[in-house]
């Protein structure tokens, strides 16, 4: 099963991850990375943009991609967009699989492309001012270990 | 009728709203009758096109029709 | 907060992650493997048995190093013992960091030690017949990546 | 009063309740007075030993006293 979805207000993560696990019977294991918009640094808030268009049929490309390679049983892939604040969970992929090792670098390899890869915008809040974040070269070294 | 461009991420603070409606023609003709600033910041190579939703490969030559919908895509940063 | 415990019936790993998650304010994500039986080649049950005065401990010690090698938050570790059936979770391990790739790995390195030098032994029920299950030479080879 | 012998793992099917009460004395002396196929397996230099709880390096000399519980640890299989 693959589930992918973008989401435009606050999510708790087990409320997905409970009913996808159980809908893989047979499963051996199943990994997750939830991640969340950190406070460090003053950051009052964040926000994601993206494009209709391209950024949800390009998750699923993207999940369908990690199943194929890693010969997953499912994905979840779940993503916020909108105005978060900090200890919200932005980003949340799953997968199941047989042996623990597909599921750890499927999770691995999706969160990869998500950072670096995917048609999303992020912007920070620090003192009532918006910046936009960059790509940091480290996204791209990354995304590289996948080739 | 005019075509639409669109201005994701960083580009959309250049215009009020992220989105501009231009006369159609060839992309090059469209963004000479831009102001300068906007023009330079979409010309920056790293930027990528989608054509009505469709992404456009690299160097791909652009040439708008009345009602297509252009987004200017600069890098991304998600996760 | 490091959080370790056997677990002698079922349990849904939700119901741990969630507090534990919300116990660290402030992480940047959260990685964890839930791995459950699975009920592939006629497996009807699997037995875990664990000696009192060292498993416990030895667990304590493992998430206590992988807190300090991989600078976590926190780390939380149940593991179950007793007779288990096809799709019960076996065992779930969660780690907090403020970066992806310190908590993806921390769980990957408890999961390595859990699975070949913590004290459990593991037996499976197939046809109404008990077998001892023995380490694998992929298991050592795991370990090995950590040395 | 008689030391405890605590059988994990496979060795446990070996003894019925997985437990043995033994005289007191040195390991070598312990395991020649049980019978021989129990003997062997607890031989096996994979067979780790925890004394009273604790972990003992391997090769360590063992000597058990009155009251001492002395487990037999076979290679583990866990997750």
């Amino acid at each position: 099963m693959i589930d992918v979805r973008l989401l435009t207000g606050p999510f708790i993560p087990g409320q997905f991850i409970g009913p996808f696990t159980n809908a893989h019977p047979g499963l051996g294991g199943v990994c997750t990375f939830v991640g969340e918009v950190r406070g460090e640094d003053g950051v009052e808030a964040l926000e994601l943009s993206h494009y209709e268009p391209l950024t949800l049929p390009g998750m699923q490309a993207l999940a369908q991609q990690a199943v194929t390679r890693f010969g997953l049983m499912g994905m979840l892939m779940l993503h916020r967009v909108g105005v978060m604040r900090p200890g919200e969970p932005i980003v949340c992929v799953s997968a199941a699989a047989s042996h623990r090792r597909a599921a750890f670098d499927a999770v691995d390899f999706a969160m990869d492309h998500l950072k670096s890869q995917s048609w999303f915008w992020k912007r920070e809040q620090r003192g009532g001012e918006w910046t936009w974040i960059e790509p940091r070269g480290q996204d791209y070294a990354d995304l590289a270990r996948w080739d | 009728m005019s075509a639409r461009l669109v201005f994701l991420g960083r580009l959309g603070d250049l215009v009020s709203g992220g989105e501009l409606a231009v006369a159609p023609g060839p992309l090059a003709d469209v963004l000479a009758a831009l102001e300068p600033q906007l023009a330079l910041a979409l010309a920056d190579e790293r930027v990528r096109h989608a054509l009505n939703g469709q992404l456009l490969a690299r160097e791909t030559a652009i040439e708008l029709a009345a009602g297509d919908e252009l987004a200017f895509l600069p890098p991304v940063s998600g996760g």
